[in-house]
């Protein structure tokens, strides 16, 4: 029998000594902490935060939407609600989760570096985060915000009665802090590298978010500019979105989505970076296709860039543009299939198997697939006319950015979570809840693709009564998806103090992050490591104590590095 | 190390003395050009003098062309990005007709009707 | 994470650390460059629907001002580049001599700026609800700095693009909403490099730069330059086009 | 809508089955390559799973020639969807010359539509069968979208622009039509019917009025139908006033004044609603001039008559509070 059970269940783990969670001790040491890992964890309890502030306004849009009449809300409090779920799920928890959470943790870990390449940057742009989330939550708590989280102009510059100003100009701020993050990760990446880890060692993780960075830094910039003006607009009367002063609405939706598209990539590539970890881990096989994946992952940046229009395609643009951004529409979602595919394909020849992270790995593929695949209908222009700003797309969204991002989020929180707080969380009610989420997740989203064929327009607080049915589905299954979301949640934080003590590599899995101890130290490695191997290789490092057909050595007498 | 030189390469004086002259000198052009009008090519002209005293503050003042290639291709991708986000919102308003048959910007009709704010 | 003499604790070595600084630096210009992208293209946008509005606009500001604030900028930017050579080549007296220039010169700028914005105030041109294209035609003797031939040649201009323009007034506002945005943006941008320069300056007189270590006088520079290219850009846009149609 | 689980609305208007065909062409598609992975992961995850502790996989790194052939095949249809997607959409951004032009002007929150004949409708579009209708669309305020799910055609209303929608429709009926871009508060009531009538039917509707027999009851219909009810809520929550007890009431006006609701007050503010405004209220009432009939003025009073029973609320009400109206 191989080293992995004894690692697993032997009697002698314990946490070392010195890491990077007791090597300085008070509220100030993680406060001005550099640290990357001690960041991340900052970042995790205030994107919690906002998680659950924006499920809460969730929970109340789905217990409204109960009857066609809506006995809960008024109009305008459930305006607001949407807004706000929307705002603060987007801005505070789906841009931030993944990338400044994992990624802040894993990069350096991932590549061999001590820590990012600007580490006081990476701890402004927290507290940049913090700042922007403060002025959100201040306009939730003075009057909300009405505008949806899209604020088209002139609703939201002219007509709206609630506190838009410092909600734009909170969301305005955290723009920054996400620039700041990506401007990291790629300098990092680009320079920080240890000896051995060519561009085309790098995991996959690595690359996702190489790509996400790109888009961070170009896209950012843009709603952020537009942002401004839109505040400008809203308290000093400028004109650039105002048709009664002759601007045109039209171009801040141009701005706005120049952005907002290539940021449901920002949101949903580091998930596929997560997936592209725990396939080969749990499948303990090469990820197959790997330079696809990685080129995948540059081409959906790219190409995301040159499709923003298709929220448009019913505003009155021109009609030439339309079909073009279409065109460019479907040209995108080809790097998704190509990764889709190349994950399947891993599976085959793999040793799978079923331990969480891989649980929610096979659960983002299903649900990927549902929402990527709802993106065609509505990239396609004529099915577009008819679906457009109805439930489907508010469907299509939560299949991508729920059912994927956050699944991704929460399968690689699960699988690093050994990495980042030294412990096990419990395997046995993990996998459940990770079931209570998809069965909750398709039962709350499902019916709404039907109901945006109905008919049913976003955004309604009351509805035509034939509606009804499929809203009692939905309600229905959001409660079945909370309780999924608030499991993790607990045991995760249990597990944190008294889980089982897990090793430094517990699955076992071949990345550079799981050569050093669990939690690493301050600086991450005690030597900079020299790295040998290519990504996800479980035959040349017999340091793991796997059985590789083949290799007759025992893995306690192994040689340091592979041996071919 | 030839690294190390491409970081460091050191431009003489004498280099930046030129490129100020010759900037000076294309403001006074660019100035003197406002002064003829060219119909469409006035914006051509400008942006043009513009664009080629920006890639000469870029190349000699930023060293640029001694950098690193890296530092060229985020250079052109900043370039590739921001023409992206112009030429692309542009066309849609250069392609845009209204049911008149009518093309922007002459399509674009504020007396619709009079909306004074509320 | 600790710093042994200029090396911070996260790198191996300089030259690591220096390429770091400048690619961080070049990448933070591209987020930049994508910043006044988005003002650009509302500029640009509306240029285009209200040509005679804008065409308006500009001639309604002084050439002279707005040359001259070209001239002291790119020779700020002259000698902020001296000021790297001088870092480089380790001439310890030079660096905070051309370091206080390129202050000085952009204060210069600062000062022109503050006449020609107070101008507009003055004159009813700041987007709001004073906005009024015709305050000084209307009433000449409330501005007197404008000589009465250049004041007849612009009611006349005004009356020319008045009649192509019936609502010229609001989409003046536009072009005025164009130039503060711009210009104003692109002024914060220097206040924040003027401030880096009061840090950088500070630096060179306690002698902290020399051949071996002075990326923060590199990387200063390369944010001065980029500011300068924005105004390059925003003279001919606002200044210049269609001046003299 | 028979079904308890209904998944095609109605088909009603010469576009309904384009779209529908583009939908189940990339419908059946998709189920397709859903299905066939779903299938293969299944399938590979029993057929791989662990079997021993220390088991790896094998060392399968890829295949250019698979990777080539779902890059190619995956394109080539998704081109198929896009060309037809286009085809349908261009057909439908292109209106024919032989339309009935109708205009139509969204406010937040309702639709005033008017018919070529000059005929004016509020939150009602009547259209006769199997004529190409095209709507000219127009904003007062903020963006709405005009939505007909059983013609399936939306578009934009955008403020400071005209956009046109145009549609044939093919089946007699009343459909729902709704603003589907988000436009404030009450977006979700901002929709009406647009009923398909015989062509005869349609003519002899647009030269005629049609009578209620009860003033009262023909007055509340008329309140709903002309959309009074979105801002004059009974709650007092409203952006105008409640109408609860207003009727023979002292009314404390913007200037400070008071009046008697008579029928006087009633039909100016009907007619003129800017003349005089209720104190807290903006002006932000359209005029109904030339939209009510003098007999559709009489109805709408009944109907307020009728509401002086009902309770007035604490906040919001058009009643002067006792207090002030003493003075």
């Amino acid at each position: 029998m191989s080293a992995v059970t004894k690692t697993n269940t032997g009697p002698a783990l314990q946490l070392p000594e010195k890491t990077y969670l007791n090597s300085t001790y008070g509220i100030r040491s993680w406060l001005l902490t550099t640290d990357h890992k001690r960041i991340a964890l900052l970042y995790l309890i205030s994107v919690t935060f906002f998680f659950f502030i924006g499920g809460f306004f969730a929970m109340m849009i789905r217990l409204h939407l109960l009857t066609p009449s809506g006995y809960l809300l008024s109009a305008d409090t459930y305006n607001r609600m949407f807004t706000m779920h929307g705002v603060t799920m987007i801005f505070f928890f789906l841009i931030p989760s993944i990338p400044a959470i994992l990624g802040n943790f894993l990069i350096p870990l991932m590549i061999g570096a001590k820590d990012l390449a600007f580490p006081k940057i990476n701890l402004l742009s927290w507290y940049i985060y913090i700042i922007g989330g403060s002025f959100t939550l201040y306009s939730m708590i003075t009057g909300g915000l009405d505008t949806g989280w899209t604020f088209y102009t002139p609703l939201s510059t002219v007509y709206s009665n609630s506190a838009v100003a410092p909600a734009v100009v909170g969301v305005f701020i955290t723009g920054f802090s996400s620039i700041l993050t990506g401007l990291n990760f790629l300098v990092t990446v680009h320079t920080m590298r240890a000896p051995g880890m060519t561009w085309f060692r790098l995991p996959l993780f690595v690359w996702a978010h190489y790509a996400t960075s790109v888009v961070m830094i170009l896209g950012t910039p843009v709603i952020a500019i537009t942002l401004g003006l839109a505040a400008m607009e809203r308290v000093f009367g400028l004109g650039f979105f105002n048709p009664a002063m002759g601007g045109d609405p039209i171009l801040f939706q141009h701005l706005f989505w120049f952005y907002s598209h290539p940021a449901v990539y920002i949101m949903i590539l580091p998930a596929m970076g997560v997936i592209s970890e725990l396939i080969p881990t749990f499948a303990r096989k090469k990820l197959f296709g790997y330079h696809f994946v990685a080129a995948a992952s540059l081409a959906i940046a790219v190409i995301g860039f040159l499709v923003w229009t298709h929220h448009m395609f019913l505003t009155g643009q021109s009609t030439y543009s339309a079909v073009a951004f279409s065109f460019l529409t479907f040209l995108v979602a080809i790097p998704s299939a190509i990764k889709t595919f190349n994950w399947t394909a891993t599976l085959f020849g793999g040793s799978i198997s079923f331990d969480t992270p891989m649980l929610y790995a096979f659960g983002f593929l299903g649900l990927f697939l549902v929402g990527g695949l709802t993106g065609l209908f509505l990239g396609c222009l004529g099915i577009d006319m008819h679906v457009h700003d109805t439930y489907f797309v508010v469907a299509h969204f939560h299949y991508i950015m729920v059912g994927g991002a956050v699944m991704g989020y929460l399968g690689g929180l699960h699988f690093w979570w050994p990495k980042i707080t030294g412990r096990m969380y419990p395997e046995w009610i993990a996998r459940i809840a990770a079931l209570v989420l998809f069965v909750g997740f398709n039962l709350t989203f499902f019916p709404q693709f039907v109901l945006g064929y109905l008919g049913m327009p976003r955004r309604y607080h009351v509805y035509p009564p034939e509606f009804q049915v499929y809203n009692v589905m939905s309600t229905a299954g959001a409660s079945i998806l909370a309780i999924g979301y608030l499991l993790p949640m607990v045991y995760l934080t249990w597990a944190a103090f008294y889980g089982k003590v897990a090793g430094n590599n517990p699955w076992p899995a071949t990345g550079l992050e799981w050569t050093t101890q669990s939690p690493p130290l301050t600086e991450n490695f005690e030597v900079t490591p020299v790295v040998t191997w290519e990504a996800y290789d479980f035959h040349n490092r017999p340091e793991l104590g796997l059985d590789v057909p083949g290799h007759t050595g025992s893995p306690t007498v192994a040689p340091a590095h592979g041996d071919d | 190390m030839s690294e190390q030189e491409h970081i460091d390469h050191i431009v003489p004086p004498s280099t930046y003395i030129t490129i100020i002259i010759t900037l000076l000198c294309l403001t006074a052009l660019t100035v003197a050009a406002a002064y003829v009008d060219l119909g469409i090519f006035n914006i051509v002209v400008a942006l043009a003098i513009a664009t080629l005293k920006a890639t000469l503050v870029v190349l000699f003042f930023m060293h640029a062309k001694y950098s690193p290639k890296r530092t060229k291709l985020v250079i052109m991708a900043g370039i590739f990005w921001l023409l992206i986000l112009l030429f692309m919102t542009l066309s849609d308003y250069a392609s845009r007709v209204d049911y008149r048959g009518i093309r922007y910007p002459m399509s674009q009709n504020t007396h619709f009707i009079a909306s004074p704010r509320a | 994470m600790h710093r042994t003499g200029a090396l911070y604790g996260q790198f191996e070595t300089l030259e690591q650390q220096k390429e770091t600084a400048s690619l961080g630096m070049w990448i933070f210009l591209v987020t930049e460059v994508m910043f006044f992208g988005g003002i650009m293209l509302a500029y640009t946008i509306n240029r285009h629907t209200y040509f005679h509005a804008f065409a308006m606009g500009s001639k309604t500001l002084s050439l002279g001002l707005g040359g001259t604030n070209t001239a002291v900028l790119i020779a700020s930017s002259f000698t902020m580049a001296m000021g790297v050579w001088s870092a480089q080549t380790g001439k310890k007296k030079l660096l905070p001599m051309f370091l206080s220039l390129t202050i000085l010169l952009g204060f210069i700028f600062f000062g022109i700026k503050y006449v020609e914005y107070a101008q507009k105030f003055h004159h009813h041109l700041v987007p709001g609800r004073n906005f009024d294209i015709t305050y000084c035609i209307d009433n000449p003797n409330k501005c007197e700095d404008i000589d009465a031939k250049d004041l007849a040649q612009e009611r006349h201009e005004i009356e020319e693009a008045m009649a192509a323009d019936p609502d010229l007034n609001a989409h003046a506002q536009l072009y005025y909403s164009a130039y503060f945005g711009m210009t104003g943006l692109h002024a914060l941008h220097m206040v924040i490099g003027a401030g880096l320069l009061f840090w950088l300056l500070a630096g060179s007189l306690q002698g902290r730069f020399t051949p071996e270590w002075n990326t923060p006088v590199d990387i200063v520079g390369l944010y001065w330059h980029f500011v300068d290219i924005v105004w390059i850009y925003l003279f001919p846009l606002l200044y210049l086009i269609d001046r003299h149609k | 809508m028979q079904s308890p689980l209904p998944f095609f609305p109605d088909e009603a208007s010469n576009f309904a089955p384009k779209v529908d065909a583009v939908f189940m062409f990339v419908l059946l598609t998709c189920l397709f390559f859903a299905v066939l992975v779903t299938l293969v992961a299944i399938y590979a995850a029993f057929k791989y799973r662990r079997t021993s502790p220390g088991q790896v996989g094998s060392a399968l790194e890829g295949n250019l020639l698979l990777e080539i052939g779902w890059t190619v095949i995956p394109l080539l249809i998704a081109m198929v969807m896009f060309a037809w997607g286009a085809v349908v959409y261009v057909n439908f951004r292109t209106a024919p010359t032989d339309t009935l032009d109708i205009y139509v002007v969204g406010k937040q929150w309702m639709w005033k539509l008017q018919q070529p004949n000059g005929k004016r409708e509020i939150n009602e579009l009547h259209v006769p069968l199997n004529r190409n209708i095209k709507l000219i669309l127009g904003s007062e305020d903020v963006i709405h979208n005009f939505y007909v799910p059983a013609f399936r055609v939306k578009m934009d209303v955008v403020p400071g622009r005209y956009n046109t929608l145009w549609f044939r429709p093919t089946k007699l009926g009343k459909y729902h039509f709704f603003c589907s871009q988000y436009c404030g508060t009450n977006h979700a009531v901002m929709g009406g019917w647009v009923t398909v009538m015989d062509p005869a039917e349609y003519a002899a509707w647009l030269s005629n009025e049609a009578g209620d027999v009860n003033p009262a009851s023909a007055g509340e219909k008329l309140f709903t139908q002309l959309a009074c009810v979105t801002c004059h809520l009974g709650n007092g929550t409203g952006r105008a006033p409640s109408l609860n007890g207003v009727y023979g009431a002292k009314v404390l006006l913007a200037d400070g004044t008071t009046v008697t609701a008579d029928d006087a007050y009633l039909r100016e503010s009907i007619l003129q609603p800017k003349a005089k405004i209720v104190a807290g209220y903006q002006p932000v009432m359209p005029t109904f001039q030339g939209l009510v009939t003098e007999e559709q003025i009489l109805n709408l009073t009944a109907y307020i008559k009728s509401l002086q029973s009902q309770p007035v609320p604490a906040k919001g009400a058009g009643v002067a509070p006792a207090s002030t109206g003493k003075k």
